[in-house]
């Protein structure tokens, strides 16, 4: 339940990030005991490469703080969209805060807001969705992949967002929204293989006031099939993007500084004493605090392509 | 189930967006005769009352006067229909187009018209089209351009006789476009996509308490979190500014429901802090120096912006923040005391999350808030620049009191896709600005 | 004839280059007459917004020296491909040093190769061509423009480099490169709206022990065909990419600093000297040295694809 | 006009590019006995000998051992012609695709043979097709994969089982590319673009005089300099190094005729200094303290490369610099004496340029070279730090003696075109490093 609203205890049942480092996250379920692979309930000890966590003794304890593992110790975080991203566990590629959050902001949800979302995938996209539109908004999310959206269902209502959310198992392409949902949406967010057999359904699914439409897709050549559909429906404000976020690496560099004036002058031989060799130390180290980037940068995710279906436009 | 769609009709004294083509314009319709300006043209506003937000406008010319640069031009607005609207290249039906342009020489002696004629030919025709029909009829070489090329002609001349103008109901989105495409300083620079990271990071939503300390961004980032606040939710925004009044331009003119509107405190920062730590104490000689200060930095913000005399409200215009010791405040309280009451209350119980965009160095401020922030809670810092974030992180990764600590920035790269002339943008923004994230420790 | 090696000093007839700021510079001719509109000999006479300088006092005068204008100074200095970029008179749109540079790294020019390029254009590349294969290499560059042809022949000239070129005005997609330059390319270089029509004339003008070749293209449709052609013709090593060059604008920035901590505990009355006061001012100011993007970067300029023929491939 | 191509063939002693694939490495190929390792596989190069460079051969197992993470094996190469190279695709012939994955179960048991079978199947078959094929034929998912899918699998097998290589002639183009790919810290992150953009700023070419310091780039930036002087021409290089030994392996891989080689000069940055500052002087303490500076900069560069001890020819190998007063080197000049006095008097000329690629702070190398530059001679300053870059460009500016400064930096974004699945590549290169450009003054 932990993902509903800001909460300062760790409750039996909640997901928890268990924060080991910044390449080190796991989500654990808060529960005491739990049924192995021949069906036996054992103590949940959870794993670490800093030793084990006997998972009952975080129940009750402050979010933020630092619990001890065998061999060292963790930080337990409420988990949130953003670190439900880095931990979820993955059924499908997913889409990272930078994409999505173009996407919120692009599709301008706000509670309140009625979403579809094609496909579920993994339910990272999901989730961010789910917090922006809550407590009086609804998720319509489609996966044609019956036991991804099965796990979705059940993962949204573990979660405590299942009152926001309908989960659907179903080929939008070639069967739509459903007839319920036409008219209802302010936005329609596409992630299919081919979006442009699905902008027709989502045309017919946005408001008669008007919507906004998104399409992620890896290759240029779904964007312009996508774009096509959409301009003869008479979307306007067609645009398509890339959003590529770097991360800057910061350290503090030790760096040799050389003197090279000493060789322009020669030294006289009398000056050889022990102490003036030292204070003719042509090399010294500064300390920098320097800012750069890793050696691997995400070179592309998706193009993200946004519409307005302006109001009025006839559905016939 | 659709029916007539509830869409919102324009009122008097909403701020607009006016879209011409790409162009958009915020605009506030305080009364019948406000008028707006879009380069030469200036629009009477007044036939837009109750008509439905989205709807298209066609700019009729009333009167032409000679300006400085040319005529500038007069018009009243009236209602057009949607099938109005017809794509410029059907009417004018062009269809032969050369294979390339090898034979063009470009001595601007295409165009037969003179610019009195065309000047003339503008008052006369009141349609676009039929004015761009003419430019094209007396060219001699656009029917030897190739279909890119007259393409271009035509987009170029479209955009300076479009006669049409769309009224849109602002929104979070459209006036983080408008705002960083006029002036990026006046919103720090803060690029759509940081906007929307700033947003996502610091997972503000209709639950819960938060902390936003800005130095100026015409009211754009208290306006983002309000409204992914939402309406008829629990959550509250306390707004710290170093000024004497808040800047609240992109606030107002959400046009948000009152009771949403009252979850945002905006309360000076210097004058807030005191309270939480002094609660009533008599004001003494410091004040007078944070007073001053104040006042300064609100003269820098004051700065950046031109319509800043219509970002504050008068219903919502704050009394000047003075405190020097020769006034006597005791006659009840003011709003802004009564709004650092309620803030200072909401920093006891802590917040669920800090935001700051500081033009000032980060560092000091974070210190002072960070302790007023939950545990395992979002902090997000946005600077332009790099090297103080560098600071600040080296500091907080010192503490111990965040962790998960990330510097990022991005680039955004928009795409022109058009058949067989897809290409990204060849101009792209430099600076997406840069963002310190982490969580708070216990 | 500045174009053909480095040289010390300013001679009659140079190309130099006026440096008056990153912004601004131009390239003008080291001649103490010119011929104006009228036909008339005038003294060559150059206007700058620091005043005018008499062309003629700068011969002789040392390459990288200050010259006086009227209202102010300027640098003169020896052109160069890149210094030529910046100033030369657009005949059509130009591609810059950094695709350049990697069109020359990729293309492995070095002194004695021969090179075909198509459309000459404004020369820009060409130049850089010309510096990397000069002495002992040749460069083959074609137009379909004949103004543009005759214009870079006599431009090519009168810098010195005209040993090293041969400019042809031909339409090469239609026609080729001319029988005689079949088999003697070491690399092809394409900057053409439909590429893939000149790619099997590319094909033949390569060597038999094989070659390298480039095309660069603004819409992705261009590289797209082009690699369709190169693939069915036996190039390999087939690789598309973009070089996107950004300048750090390096300044000091004056950055306020300011202080909180006075405001949590109250300041005494009686410590209200004017002294003391200043000591207490909570806000100062810092210096950074800082680096930043500038507003507006290039977000692109063409797509390059480079190919490698390999060798004894039968060319039918 | 073309007859028979005259391609250089492979000889003894030469440096070889092996081409797997897209998988490339640089070889010396120092005797009939050499082997070349890729992986698992052990390669005997005596039949590469006097064939063409560009010929690709067959990886023939001789014989397999057991080793530590499975299987060595031991092969031959047999020269092929070109037409037995054909598509893997086209020998499967596969047409069957499913329509998408929806149906797909990832559960690790698609594959029917067992790796043991796998293993034995790769000793039996020589050829990859083979053993994909039958790979394919036991895979109980491959025909209802989408086509996509099927490629994505076939590649990656395709990539395990190829059985030819390349033998391709050392190019700056091909080293660039392996230097990069292995371990780019021995070039000093020097990226493609980036090292393109060295020789176009620094304008080097077959005519002048050029200067360059780098402290360790496996050769690379020498050898890239050199190729761009090019044989029979008269330019010279003078390439100084803060170590004993200057790294050569790219220069000597080049094979450039002799007369070309003898035209760069590599030479002690502290020594040649010495030597023009003051010719023929006694040596005395200081040159000691030299000394052990120069031996310690060559420790940290030394451990930069494991084929450091193959990079320098015992032909060229030149006697350890050792200056101490009591060695007695009165005994006519050592090869580092030549060539400090031949590099000392192109200084007393000065250069056409200045190249730098330094681990130290530029700043006090660019002080004591810049007087070796004419006017209006391009430098070029790499460097992976740019907080030293933009030190560097406010100590030239304020100096007056450089314009046109500035410093610069490169995204390189590479694409996948295929059919329908054209999209950048979804990783890249995050550093390109820096660039410090301008032009030297009188």
């Amino acid at each position: 339940m932990s993902f509903l609203k800001p909460k300062t205890h760790i409750e039996q049942g909640d997901v928890v990030i268990l924060y080991l480092s910044v390449n080190s996250m796991h989500a654990i379920e808060a529960v005491p005991t739990i049924v192995n692979k021949k069906g036996e309930t054992i103590v949940h000890i959870f794993q670490t490469p800093y030793g084990s966590l006997k998972v009952e003794n975080i129940i009750g304890v402050e979010y933020g703080s630092r619990v001890e593992l065998s061999k060292g110790y963790a930080h337990v975080l409420q988990p949130n969209p953003e670190l439900w991203t880095q931990t979820l566990p993955h059924r499908t590629q997913i889409i990272y805060t930078p994409d999505i959050s173009m996407i919120l902001h692009q599709l301008e949800v706000r509670p309140g807001a009625v979403v579809i979302e094609s496909g579920t995938g993994s339910g990272s996209l999901s989730h961010y969705f789910l917090r922006a539109l809550k407590p009086t908004g609804h998720l319509h999310t489609f996966d044609f992949h019956e036991a991804r959206a099965d796990q979705a269902r059940e993962e949204f209502r573990r979660h405590g967002l299942g009152d926001f959310v309908t989960v659907y198992h179903r080929d939008v392409c070639n069967l739509g929204f459903t007839n319920e949902l036409d008219g209802v949406a302010d936005a329609v967010f596409l992630d299919l293989p081919a979006p442009d057999l699905a902008v027709p359904h989502a045309f017919k699914a946005l408001k008669l006031s008007g919507g906004r439409f998104c399409s992620f897709s890896p290759c240029i050549e779904q964007s312009q099939r996508c774009i096509e559909v959409l301009t003869k429906l008479g979307f306007n404000e067609i645009c398509s993007m890339e959003v590529l976020q770097q991360e800057s690496v910061i350290k503090t560099r030790t760096l040799p500084v050389i003197d090279l004036e000493f060789l322009k002058a020669p030294k006289e031989v009398e000056t050889n004493t022990n102490e003036d060799a030292k204070t003719k130390e042509p090399k010294e180290l500064k300390k920098y605090l320097t800012s750069s980037n890793p050696q691997v940068l995400p070179g592309h995710t998706g193009f993200l392509t946004f519409a307005t279906l302006p109001p009025n436009i006839p559905k016939a | 189930m659709p029916s007539k769609p509830n869409i919102p009709s324009i009122q008097l004294g909403d701020y607009i967006v006016i879209q011409r083509q790409k162009y958009t314009k915020l605009q506030k319709f305080g009364s019948l005769d406000a008028t707006a300006t879009l380069g030469k043209e200036h629009l009477e506003l007044k036939s837009l009352l109750d008509q439905p937000y989205g709807s298209t406008f066609k700019m009729c010319v009333k009167e032409s006067k000679a300006g400085k640069r040319g005529a500038q031009r007069q018009h009243t607005l009236e209602l057009v229909s949607e099938n109005e609207l017809r794509s410029i290249r059907d009417v004018l039906n062009i269809s032969s187009s050369g294979a390339d342009n090898r034979d063009i020489s470009d001595n601007g002696e295409a165009q037969a018209l003179k610019s009195e004629d065309i000047e003339q030919l503008r008052e006369e025709c009141s349609e676009s089209s039929k004015i761009i029909e003419k430019l094209v009829e007396n060219s001699k070489t656009f029917h030897t351009r190739t279909e890119y090329s007259q393409d271009k002609y035509l987009l170029k001349k479209e955009k300076k006789y479009f006669e049409f103008v769309q009224i849109r109901q602002p929104s979070i989105r459209l006036m983080a476009d408008i705002f960083h495409r006029q002036d990026a300083e006046k919103i720090m620079g803060i690029r759509v996509d940081t906007l929307s990271q700033i947003i996502s990071y610091s997972g503000v939503c209709g639950f819960g308490s938060y902390l936003l300390y800005e130095s100026g961004t015409n009211g754009l980032l208290p306006a983002a979190m309000l409204n992914s606040i939402g309406a008829a939710t629990d959550a509250t925004l306390v707004h710290m500014h170093p000024g004497n009044v808040p800047q609240k331009q992109a606030l107002l003119a959400l046009k948000l429901p009152l009771e949403q509107q009252q979850r945002c405190i905006s309360v000076n920062l210097y004058s807030v802090l005191r309270e939480f730590y002094q609660g009533d104490r008599k004001l003494d000689v410091s004040i007078a120096t944070e007073a001053a200060d104040a006042t300064q930095t609100d003269e820098n913000s004051a700065t950046t912006s031109e319509e800043q005399t219509d970002a504050v409200e008068p219903t919502t215009k704050k009394p000047k923040l003075d405190e020097s010791p020769n006034l006597n405040n005791r006659s009840g309280p003011l709003r802004w005391q009564v709004e650092n009451k309620r803030a200072s209350a909401l920093m006891h119980e802590k917040f669920d999350n800090l935001v700051m965009a500081a033009k000032e160095h980060p560092t000091n401020i974070v210190e002072a808030l960070l302790p007023l922030v939950k545990p395992s809670r979002p902090i997000v810092i946005f600077s332009t620049c790099k090297e103080l974030l560098q600071e600040t992180y080296m500091e907080l990764k010192a503490s111990g009191k965040v962790t998960n600590l990330h510097v990022t920035s991005n680039w955004l790269r928009t795409y022109q896709i058009l058949p067989n002339r897809t290409h990204p943008e060849v101009n792209m923004s430099g600076n997406s600005g840069y963002l310190l994230t982490g969580y708070t420790l216990s």
